[in-house]
């Protein structure tokens, strides 16, 4: 299974609309153990995306990915803004010059994209952060391609092992982003990041679903 | 929520404009993006310093671009780190040939955009150095985590290395005199009431009337614990005795004091806490050379306050007490 | 009733005392009553300009007692007039033999008490005349009533009296210039919340979440009238409209303008008030030639806020331009 | 009847315990019409004359009164200070030398210290104010005498009289004092400086009505 520059530039409005949705559900958590603009700040970034959305249309993937991510960068603020931003950046690098996407390509993009976020913020798995969701998210990507099973299968996996990682961040302390303040006062709570981490993979994975059919 | 605005999403973009037009004297705003400079910048000969934040802090940080503090304000969004591409144009506004000195509090999302600014502003070849504030005691410091906050000790930062670099100093002096600034700086804040993101509608916490929250920081997050209100004696011992242990300030020594007000705490009771806060101090034989009560960093409407303790030397006397002109904090010398 | 204090009782005690602490250099307490004194008064050959009036207005009135601006400042109960021997305490200390300006609030308490005062000063041999400053365009004026209030244009009077003072000038003068500041000088506010008098414990009145208060004063006394909530743009407006009428402000004139805070309304909301008064002004070819955002004149911990305008002419231009320092105004010339 | 020194003495710490016991009502009135604080005045205000009782035993009538009013005028503050002030003060003034009062002097205290009031503050009956108590409380003070019914007689149609007044002060709009800035707000709302100069004639009542017993 392939993606098209079309389908990434639908999956990109599909993300719009999704955070758009879920902006007030983002805020809330963040409202909990942060500062309360987490889904605002999202949505202020890809409400911008959408706006440019006209100019990237005769782009490649590689530049349509750097172009949303330096939108986000310019338009977010924040913790989840410079992240974001890298993450799409960096996921552009990977495939730029490109018009489609095979399996290897997504899987070299997400993980790009991952590093980015690690080395940008300097966090790791268990810190109560976004890459609570991506992480295992990305480990199940690959090893079910491995297995043979299709993108499709893939992406679904993915997305579940991504919601795992979001119930996860409930149980543990954070130690980066201002939920760390909190110390263990931020454990009960769930991650606005990772929550948006995994509303954006289940979005793909619904993409990719509704394609295949 | 009850708030003098028009819309919820133009809050900043109004402020800024209301601010502008009430000192037109002292700055003028970048091109296109949410920057306030001096209006003479940039100051030729002079190193420039840049700070900046969310919104909702007022004055911080707009209010301190003038003489003998900053020249460059970034405003982010409501408590949202400005973006990289705001902090390059600052950057590029304010460099007067002798480099700019990025004063940054300790949040993941402004180290981040910072940074990538910092990044961009090098690869045009302009020499940027870094300083980041942490006085914020109340959360335990480690390298494991994000570290401590910064908070409203920030201020004294922008005084002593505006005035350094008033004086001409090169960029890393007046980054060793930021960093000795920081060395020696602790800060703690509580609350009585949450605060209000305009966006968001909701306060991101709730208090019943006996609550207060302990060791809170400037952006409406919880602070570290809740505890049933007492009286400011109390409430100041409790700050003062984590401040005090911290660096630890100790006998003899000399500092510079600031109340800070969060939002609604009336002035009459900031000079209550100053009150205690001095009785406390006598009696550890701690001696406050200089003292600033008011709103210096805020947090919306928030009722609560921080104290800020800054261990002085006389390089750090003769900087504090050098004069700075601008909208939010003037000082003859 | 969330407060940071001890006790409701001692709150004007202990703020007088904290406010000490914090500006030694600047002012000392007169023995035995509730006065504020200039550290060097009486300055000698300088007409004194004595102020004051109930507590819970911080930073007025200490807060402007220091070079450029008042002498003495006379701290009465929170919302209650200083008493008699207090004022006349404050007369005798700063009268430097060019005798004593007195600017009075025009509330019955102040006013009443501080002629009585004025009465005790004269028999002593001091020269002593006053002021009596009524800029709240919420009231009717009425020759029948006691008239309008005195609210936070006040300051501008203590501004420009104090630079006519500091400029040696006789007291018939320092009175005449008070006076034509008085007579160009218009004001109003409203109030999105109430205050709590420490020692009543609750507030003076309630409003539903969706309500506002028209033409309130600075005491936490309910306002004219009642509305439902609408935006800065509309509520600046109706404000405007008022105070602009009254004086009237016309095409072409020159203003300084004053958008003060009454407690918890924060800094943004104001610049985003400045932003719609400047706005209605540039609408009404009316120049804003100075402008003054922030806490001025408090009402405790209210919400809300108030306009103050005054038309300028050149002898007032240069005045209020002069240097002032004092802990709560100071101003570069 | 006669009322000595002690009587003055014994009629000046009932008023302070009136006063004590509605320190918060009078504060409410206050909060309706005005700044909330009239009781807190006039209970520091007495308060401080109770503690510098000791001070006046050995005196003479007229000079308790004067200084009881001296002690007001320095510690009430507000518009209610200087008015009780100099209405003691005006009263003393009267009385001066005396060790005993008789009905006459007490007719000449009372209209010396309303007319004190009326200088003081130059409002007169309706604009909504102490006087609106005082002022129908003399006339009848003076009329019931006149007609030879007795002191404790007429101290009791006095304050009849005082309270009508009270009450009258809710019908009418306040030109003078804070609640003047309501206009026709205030009506409804019954002036607290009327009705501390009720209770202050009330006591004075229910003291002669005692010693008369
Ligand atoms: N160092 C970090 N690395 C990865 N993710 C982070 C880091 N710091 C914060 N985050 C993520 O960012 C989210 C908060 O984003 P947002 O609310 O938009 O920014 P801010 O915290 O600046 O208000 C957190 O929930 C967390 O998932
Ligand atoms: N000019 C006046 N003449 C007579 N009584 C007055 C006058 N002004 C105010 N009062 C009385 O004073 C009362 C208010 O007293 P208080 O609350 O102690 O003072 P303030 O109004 O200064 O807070 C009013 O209820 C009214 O009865
Ligand atoms: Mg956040
Ligand atoms: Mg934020
Ligand atoms: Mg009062
Ligand atoms: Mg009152």
């Amino acid at each position: 299974m392939i993606l098209t520059t079309n389908d990434v530039l639908n999956i990109i409005s599909n993300i719009s609309e999704v955070i758009e949705t879920n902006r007030q559900y983002l805020t809330d958590l963040d409202a909990a153990i942060g500062d309360a603009d987490h889904g605002i700040n999202l949505d202020r970034g890809f409400k911008a995306v959408k706006e440019k959305m006209p100019q990237f249309l005769d782009k490649d993937i590689g530049a349509i990915l750097k172009n949303v991510g330096m939108v986000l960068v310019s338009t977010v603020g924040g913790a989840s803004g410079p992240l974001y931003g890298t993450f799409f950046m960096r996921m552009g690098n990977v495939v730029s010059g490109k018009n489609t996407l095979d399996e290897n390509d997504i899987v070299a993009m997400f993980e790009a994209g991952l590093s980015g976020i690690k080395e940008r913020g300097k966090a790791q798995a268990g810190d109560k952060t976004m890459i609570d969701a991506m992480e295992p998210a990305l480990n199940e990507l690959k090893s079910t391609l491995s297995e043979g099973r299709g993108l499709k299968e893939a992406i679904e996996a993915a997305a579940n092992d991504a919601y795992n990682g979001v119930l996860m961040t409930k149980d543990i302390a954070a130690k980066k982003g201002r939920a760390s303040y909190l110390g263990e006062r931020s454990i009960g709570h769930q991650d606005p990041g990772a929550t948006s981490a995994y509303l954006m993979i289940k979005t793909v994975a619904d993409y990719v679903d509704k394609l295949q059919q | 929520m009850k708030k003098l605005i028009n819309n919820p999403d133009e809050v900043v973009k109004e402020m800024i404009s209301g601010f502008l037009y009430a000192y037109p004297s002292y700055l003028r705003k970048l091109d296109n993006v949410d920057v306030v400079v001096r209006k003479t910048s940039p100051v030729d000969g002079k190193v420039g310093l840049v700070s900046g934040g969310g919104s909702g802090h007022e004055p911080a940080h707009a209010g301190y671009v003038g003489k003998g503090m900053l020249d460059a304000a970034c405003l982010g969004a409501v408590f949202t780190s400005p973006t990289p591409d705001q902090i390059y144009e600052a950057i590029r506004a304010v460099d007067g040939g002798k480099g700019v000195l990025l004063i940054i509090k300790n949040y993941t999302g402004d180290v981040m955009n910072f940074e990538m600014a910092k990044e961009m502003a090098e690869m045009d070849g302009i020499k940027v150095l870094e300083v980041i504030v942490d006085d914020d005691v109340a959360v335990e410091n480690s390298t494991y985590t994000q570290g401590r906050r910064g908070i409203a000790g920030t201020i004294f930062v922008h005084k002593i290395a505006g005035a350094k670099a008033e004086e001409g100093a090169e960029l890393e002096e007046v980054k060793e005199v930021a960093e000795k600034v920081i060395k020696n700086l602790r800060s703690m804040g509580m609350a009585f009431t949450p605060c209000i993101v305009p966006a968001a509608g909701k306060p991101s916490f709730t208090l019943d009337e006996d609550e207060i929250e302990i060791g809170i920081g400037i952006h409406g997050e919880p602070g570290t614990h809740r505890e049933k209100i007492k009286g400011a004696k109390e409430i100041v011992a409790e700050l003062m005795d984590k401040i005090i242990i911290d660096l630890p300030f100790r006998d003899g020594d000399e500092v510079a004091l600031m109340i800070n007000g969060l939002g609604s705490t009336p002035l009459s009771e900031l000079f209550i806490a100053n009150k205690e806060v001095n009785e406390y101090l006598l009696g550890k034989n701690i001696n406050v050379y200089k003292t600033y009560v008011g709103e210096y960093m805020t947090s919306l409407e928030m009722s609560g306050f921080s104290i800020s303790l800054l261990k002085l030397d006389e390089e750090l006397k003769s900087l504090l007490d050098a004069s700075a002109d601008t909208p939010a904090f003037k000082q003859f010398k």
